[in-house]
């Protein structure tokens, strides 16, 4: 009988943070029940960026994995170091922008799902101010925020956008004191891109409404949780790893959206009224579709000068080195 | 403008995890014992708790475990400070250490649950917070007014003499630990009850920390832990607050600002105190030494 | 009845006893609850303690070992220096940060310069921001009396946000399309902190960490200062006596292991790290406190300690890679072992006595 | 009675009896055993064997809350007080129910002024002089009406005026019927005002006898169970002046303790001068300002007439100024240091023992080898922990390691503190050697029998005020007490 291919995950938080590792470990395990007996994964979780990841992913390829993800940004110089000296092992770095010849890069497009969740917004809102509770300030992050604006804006011209940078992926009480703070500010609607659910929860208590983030964070259903935007690896991992197992694998970059299935829409619940939610599914469908690009002209930055034209889009370079809001948000990006 | 009423309601929530667990360490350290294993006992409250109240429905009963699983695992660095005479700054962190693992551990199948709602209590303000500022006055008057907060002194401040006078140090001392692992406990599974609402690992992220710095910050005083939580709550509120309200601020200043607005106000108040030759009230004599005799 | 008698003097047996019983004692206890949670409990007691030294995959982890315990026994070795002097310093996490970041603006502002010069003057300019930091504690404490315990441990989380401020601002890389982290020091050959020679994972910084334990070896078994040192700890008024300013010993001290501190985050972030990135301060600050006790603020104890805990780092990743084993189930086993070796601790001190009745 | 310690037979076959109503010392060298005695009697030590009766009950406590319910009441010998409580706290503590606050604090003012020791029972132990803390040693005792009052070393010395009070309370509290158990190396103390005496030699009762049938000289006799040697003050001659304090004037540097105020004086070669006062009247300021632990105007403090008032320990020690602190234990030595470690406190330099910075082991053991030999100080060897010597030991090493430097001056803070009679002797016989061998002395201490023994002048320290220099020829005990109670005794009247 034939060796199972050996595939290797290295993540960057607990398999139970119910976020970001969660996702991947979902994808993992999806990559299990689609090849059963024909792969054997195994994952190191917890794994400090730096010197320890080098160290775990060589680990991961001395016990003869010959595929291995490594699922977070700060994970890519050892990603790239560990490849030069296992040319024999194939590597998927999740969010980076470094390649080579057995290393891959995947990231989602997030903007996209967030646009949808901007129009819930803009819809919901009735104090027209919407919270935006912001991680670091990194491009994937500016381009949530401003495609959740220009979505809530279209369909809201009155709305507002309050940001507060947590600087932290996952600190449950200061997202707490963050989400009550812009609640106190008299925002209504609460727009996460940090992992935990203690957003939600203040949300609960003030009678506000938010989203789920990278997870559905179903706990929190109907309300104040009334869509998510969900990181759905499955369909890539299994895709790849069917590429190795056939031979067909080649280091390429994707970035994927919700037309490939990649970023998910959670489910629109019944607190969103059905107008609302028939809209927001038209935009994903038409988003899906390739038919709209979120980021389209007319688009001013917001110091004023001209970004795109009418009908013009962002281009994917652009779009990766965001480090701009668009006209209208007034919060600034710490330098 | 940023109403000052609406900042402090929410610093009132903000400061109860580390006000707990801070006016808990405050009658350890009173004993003359530093346990800096603070963190983990918060953990494991916040997961037990969690536990708990999921498993009962009643919040209430959640901090009762909490309080319990706090003075259980506190019971471990009892064993090794008070029998096994070990170090107690090593075995405090080795208590974080653990006591982290452990809820990890436990708490895998609890994820993703919601936790039970909290019934609101006076003013709208959570029971548990009033039961925190309820904590200050009766610990202020343990320490200062009634006969056992008096013995508890004495053992923190000279544990010799407090032994030639008959004092059983070692369960003196026991029984702190134990308060204070019980307060650590509620403070962390007030982080999980009632501000995440769901049990995530790690997720007291430092409260623990805080804590110990604000027990000394307090130079050992109730009303001074619920200063310093407060400030330091209040900092951390307002900071987010002034981000909300789109004031121009750098991020990375107003993110420091809890941690700058504590040492400050630390140096402040030890500067009037160095130069006002005002002594006294600093802390325990016998804090973080190991007691044993020989009879 | 059984009672402690302290000895007279530490006994040489019981304090090379002490340690493998603690280490048997947490196999056996350990083994109980890998066998609970449904794991073969001799395989993950080799994988963590046996495989890293001479497991299949040994050639690359040994090297390692040196590479996690090095920044740990450096910095526990500053750290010991104050402990022994009663002076507290709890931030060394927040040193290591700002060395790291200090180390890596001399390298990051003349890039891409090549010369000799930088990697030396990165290690002085790490120690340099470490020893400010360090300073910082130290100068509240002798001008105002502030406690040097508080003001350390919130340096920390402010040289974290000073972290995360650099990483995402002013040292970002600016070919890294808008991502968070500097240019990486590794691929900057005057500024990387290299290994040595193959194989060996030695770097600058294990050669610090080396020239560190001798060095306090040294202070505290010859130089005066040591005995300075070591009699401040114990019984301040006769340092004073003996000639002692504590204002001068705890800025020695606090400076002193600020630098280490410093140093052990750029040998980091010019080697191992590679970057400035918002996630710099990896605990090494803070599991130093443990190792610089656990080595009972001794040299070689250090030493062993720092290697100890490595081990148990890196089996633990064993474990989880080979055997699935949860990574807070390792946490939850090092916290035993740490619990075994305070416990026992206890005999090199005392002896067990049955008590006579008459 | 027995008591064991390991390697110690503390307490052997003892027997003996205290009666109502009378002062009954219990004398002994240091590490008779008279501490584990009484301990045991306290319950707090627990007997290896026999029995005790209190009033003819069987009286065994397990712990000295017991032994306080059925009437026994200690003073310990070094103070059982808690620095940061107050007064009343304090004495709270020491009792078994407590009237409430207020209660108790009117108790205790109303109790110390009747027994003539008043107290303010609001204030912190910290900010107590040494005899105002034995003071609430005191009260805590009397508040409980002890039928047994355990006194062991009461460690301040007392001005006479004050000691006098003090044996006035305990003889009135003997005549209603209490009955007193006193511990003393101070003999004339003994044997002016106890009515029996119990010695212990090596853990045994060797004798007991009635004390005021006996000199001093007999009753340290029988304690070290051979003849005392008689002090030599012969062959001394003042030479140049040595040292020389001008117009020395110091802060008090922390919340606590006495400023110096214009401390003037000046030492001769072969001099002995004795400085006197009650406890916490700038001594220890003094010597600090002596030693180098707080400097002063350079010109403050001269040395063959070099200034060394900004110099630093080191410096002086260099220039041959030597000290030697009240505090054994945490002061003039490191508890846990050994023997040989605890030269190197003050003897580095002029005994070479460090050199560059760099230890001599070797020198640095030769040197406390030395100390022992010269110094009768009676331990293992030098590799010894100075907490495991007995104080009396302790003291002959720390006066040793200065006097063997052959200083120019020598300061001493109560070099006999709570030392039993023949170390006392030694002790004091080596200040005489050293002054006759051509160096100053300077003695501070509150037993003033010890100064007028060794002293050639004497002044007064009076709340860091040093009074003018009488020679020692002549004075009386009366005279003394005048000189040192000043504005302090009227305080005390005062209050
Ligand atoms: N806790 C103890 N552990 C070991 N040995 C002890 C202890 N206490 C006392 N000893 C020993 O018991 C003996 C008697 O000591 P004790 O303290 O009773 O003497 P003492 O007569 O009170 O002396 P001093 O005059 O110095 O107070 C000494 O040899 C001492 O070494
Ligand atoms: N806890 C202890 N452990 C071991 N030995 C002790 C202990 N306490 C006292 N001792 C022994 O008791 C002896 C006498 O001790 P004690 O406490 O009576 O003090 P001392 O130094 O003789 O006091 P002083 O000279 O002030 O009267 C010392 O030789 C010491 O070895
Ligand atoms: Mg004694
Ligand atoms: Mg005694």
């Amino acid at each position: 009988q034939e060796e199972p291919l050996k595939v290797g995950f290295i993540y960057v938080g607990p398999v139970g943070d119910g976020g970001w590792t969660y996702q991947h470990d979902q994808g993992r395990q999806a990559v299990e029940a689609e090849f059963g007996d024909r792969v054997e994964t195994t994952f190191i979780e917890s794994v400090p960026e730096g010197a320890d990841a080098e160290r775990a992913i060589t680990q991961l390829a001395l016990a003869g994995n010959k595929l291995i993800f490594t699922t977070s940004f700060g994970f890519m110089d050892a990603t790239i170091n560990v490849a030069q000296k296992f040319p024999d092992v194939k590597f998927e770095h999740a969010t980076g922008y470094k390649r080579a010849d057995n290393v891959a890069t995947y990231d989602a497009r997030f903007y996209e799902g967030r646009a949808v969740m901007g129009t819930i917004a803009g819809r919901m809102t009735e104090s027209n101010k919407i919270g935006y509770i912001g991680s670091f300030p990194i491009p994937e992050v500016i381009q949530g925020i401003n495609s959740s604006y220009i979505h809530a804006k279209k369909v809201n011209p009155d709305v507002e956008m309050k940001v507060v940078w947590a600087y932290s992926w996952f600190d449950p009480a200061k997202e707490a004191d963050a989400a009550s703070a812009l609640i106190a500010e008299g925002v209504d609607v609460i727009l996460q891109h940090t992992d935990s659910t203690a957003p939600l929860a203040k949300a609960q208590e003030a009678g506000a409404i938010g989203f789920g983030q990278a997870s559905d964070m179903a706990a929190f259903k109907p309300s104040p949780r009334v869509s998510a935007i969900i990181d759905n690896w499955a369909p890539y991992y299994i895709e790849r790893v069917g590429a190795v197992l056939d031979g067909t694998w080649e280091s390429k970059a994707t970035w994927a959206g919700i037309g490939d299935g990649e970023v998910e829409i959670g489910e629109i619940t019944e607190a969103v009224p059905a107008e609302v939610k028939a809209e927001a599914e038209a935009l994903k469908e038409k988003i899906a579709s390739g038919e709209y690009h979120p980021f389209t002209g007319p688009l001013n930055k917001a110091d004023g000068s001209a970004w795109l034209a009418e009908g013009q889009t962002a281009t994917d370079e652009e779009l990766a080195g965001m480090n701009f809001f668009v006209e209208g948000i007034t919060a600034t990006i710490p330098q | 403008m940023i109403d000052p009423i609406s900042v402090f309601l929410l610093l009132l929530a903000a400061a109860t995890p580390i006000l707990f667990a801070a006016l808990g360490e405050l009658v350890v350290e009173r004993a003359g014992v530093l346990n800096l294993g603070v963190e983990g006992m918060m953990i494991t409250g916040a997961l037990a708790g969690f536990a708990a109240a999921h498993a009962t429905g009643n919040p209430f009963i959640g901090f009762a475990v909490a309080a319990l699983a706090g003075a259980s695992v506190a019971m471990l660095f009892a064993i090794l400070t008070q029998f096994l005479l070990a170090n107690q700054v090593a075995s405090g962190l080795a208590l974080t250490l653990f006591g982290l693992g452990l809820a990890a551990l436990f708490g895998k199948p609890l994820e993703g649950i919601k936790a039970p709602p909290m019934p609101i209590g006076p003013l709208r303000i959570n029971w548990i917070v009033w039961l925190g500022l309820l904590m200050v006055p009766l610990i202020w008057w343990f320490l200062n007014r009634s006969r056992a907060g008096l013995i508890l002194r004495g053992v923190g401040e000279n544990h010799d003499a407090a032994d030639a006078l008959g004092y059983n140090v070692r369960r003196v001392r026991i029984a702190a630990i134990a308060f204070g692992g019980a307060m650590a406990g509620i403070g962390g599974a007030f982080i999980s009850i009632s501000i995440v609402l769901q049990w995530t690992e790690g997720m007291t992220a430092g409260a623990g920390w805080i804590a110990l710095a604000i027990v000394v910050f307090s130079n050992w005083t109730a009303l001074g832990v619920l200063a310093g939580a407060w400030l330091f709550g209040g900092v951390t509120v307002l900071q987010l607050r002034l981000q909300a309200a789109g004031v121009s601020v750098p991020v990375q200043l107003l993110s420091m600002a809890p941690y700058l607005a504590t040492i400050i106000v630390l140096v402040l108040i030890s500067a009037r105190q160095k130069f006002s030759h005002r002594a006294g009230g600093a802390a325990p004599g016998s804090l973080g030494q190991n007691f044993h005799v020989l009879r | 009845m059984m009672r402690l008698v302290p000895r007279t003097e530490t006994s040489l047996p019981w304090q090379i006893a002490t340690p493998i019983l603690a280490v048997l004692a947490t196999m056996i206890t350990g083994g109980a609850l890998f066998a609970i949670m449904g794991y073969d409990p001799v395989a993950a007691i080799r994988t963590i303690f046996w495989d890293p030294l001479f497991g299949p995959a040994a050639g690359y982890s040994r090297p390692q070992l040196l590479v996690k315990a090095a920044p740990l026994i450096l910095i526990a070795s500053g750290l010991a220096i104050g402990f022994r002097a009663g002076i507290w310093n709890i931030g060394a996490e927040g040193q290591y940060i700002i060395g790291g970041i200090t180390g890596a603006a001399v390298a990051l502002a003349v890039y891409p310069a090549e010369g000799m010069w930088i990697f030396p003057a990165m290690v002085f300019a790490g120690a340099l921001g470490g020893w400010a930091w360090g300073m910082i504690p130290a100068m509240l404490r002798n001008w105002f009396g502030a406690s040097e315990i508080l003001v350390s441990l919130m340096l920390v989380y402010v040289a974290q946000k000073v972290a995360a401020w650099m990483a995402f601002g002013p040292m970002r890389n600016p070919e890294g399309f808008g991502m968070p982290g500097s240019r990486n020091l590794t691929q900057y050959p005057s500024a990387a902190n290299p290994e040595l020679i193959d194989g060996t994972g030695a770097h600058w910084g294990v050669v610090a960490a080396a020239i560190a334990v001798l060095a306090t070896w040294f202070l505290f078994s010859r130089h005066i200062r040591g005995f300075h040192i070591r009699t401040a700890g114990l019984a301040p008024r006769a340092a004073r006596f003996a000639g002692v300013k504590p204002e001068a010993l705890v800025a020695f001290c606090l400076g002193l292991s600020g630098a280490l501190a410093g140093m052990a985050g750029l040998f980091e972030v010019a080697g191992p790290a590679g970057q400035i990135t918002d996630s710099l301060g990896s605990g090494y600050g803070f599991t130093a406190i443990i190792v610089a006790f656990l080595g009972r603020l001794h040299p070689l104890g250090i030493l062993l300690a720092g290697l100890l805990l490595a081990l148990t780092y890196i089996g633990g990743e064993l474990a989880q890679l080979t055997l699935q084993l949860p990574a807070a189930t390792v946490q939850v086993f090092q916290g035993m072992l740490l619990f075994f070796l305070l416990g026992f601790d206890l005999l090199t001190r005392f002896r067990v006595e049955r008590r006579v009745l008459a | 009675m027995g008591k064991s310690y390991p390697g110690v037979r503390a307490n052997d076959d003892v027997s003996f009896a205290v009666l109502q109503g009378e002062i009954h010392a219990l004398l002994g060298e240091n590490g008779a055993g008279k501490s584990t005695l009484v301990k045991m009697i306290y319950g707090l030590v627990r007997p290896d064997q026999g029995q005790m009766a209190l009033n003819g009950q069987p009286h065994h406590p397990t712990d000295p809350r017991e032994a306080r319910a059925s009437g026994v009441a200690m003073v310990f010998q070094h103070f059982s007080l808690f620095d940061a409580l107050t007064v009343a706290e304090n004495i709270a503590l020491g009792m078994e129910h407590p009237p409430p606050r207020r209660e108790l604090a009117a108790r205790i003012t109303t109790v110390s002024h009747e027994f003539g020791l008043p107290l303010n029972p609001s204030r912190r132990i910290a900010t107590l002089s040494a005899g105002e803390r034995q003071r609430v040693e005191i009260i805590r005792c009397l508040l409980q009406n002890p039928r047994l009052l355990i006194m062991d070393e009461p460690t301040s010395v007392l001005t006479p005026q004050e000691a006098e009070l003090l044996f006035a309370t305990l003889r009135k509290l003997a005549d209603q019927g209490t009955a007193i158990l006193y511990i003393s190396h101070k003999l004339e103390e003994i044997r002016a005002h106890c009515d029996r005496a119990t010695i212990l030699r090596g853990g045994k009762v060797v004798d007991s006898c009635n004390p005021r049938a006996h000199s001093a000289r007999e009753l340290a006799a029988m304690m070290v169970g051979g003849e005392m040697r008689l002090i030599d003050r012969t062959g001394r001659q003042a030479g140049d002046v040595l040292l020389q304090v001008n117009d020395l004037s110091l802060p008090v540097p922390t919340g606590e303790g006495t400023a110096l105020k214009n401390v003037s004086l000046s030492l001769r070669a072969g001099e002995i001068l004795g400085i006197g006062g009650v406890a916490g009247n700038g001594q220890e300021e003094l010597l600090a300002a002596l030693s180098g632990e707080m400097r002063s105007a350079a010109a403050a403090v001269t040395l063959d007439g070099k200034p060394l008032g900004a110099a630093s320990p080191e410096q002086r020690r260099k220039a041959g100024l030597l000290t030697a602190p009240e505090d054994r234990l945490g002061h003039a030595a490191v508890p846990d240091f050994s023997l040989t470690e605890n030269t190197l406190l003050t003897a580095g330099t002029r005994k070479e023992l460090v050199r560059n910075g760099l230890i001599d082991h070797k020198a640095a053991k030769s040197y406390a080898e030395q100390v022992i030999k010269d110094f009768d100080v009676r331990t293992p060897g030098p590799g010894t922990a100075a907490r495991a010597l007995s104080g009396g030991n302790l003291q002959k090493f720390v006066i040793g390691r200065e006097v063997l430097q052959t200083p120019r001056v020598l300061v001493v803070n109560q070099p006999t503190w709570g030392v039993d009679a023949g170390a006392a002797a030694a002790v004091r016989q080596a200040l005489l050697d050293l002054a006759r061998a051509g160096a100053g002395v300077i003695v501070i201490s509150q037993d003033l029998d010890e100064l007028l023994e060794l002293s050639d002048r004497f002044c007064a320290l009076n709340e860091g005020r040093l009074s003018a220099p009488r020679p020692t020829e002549g004075l009386t005990l009366d005279e003394i007490g005048l000189m040192l109670g000043g504005a302090h005794g009227m305080e005390v009247a005062s209050i």
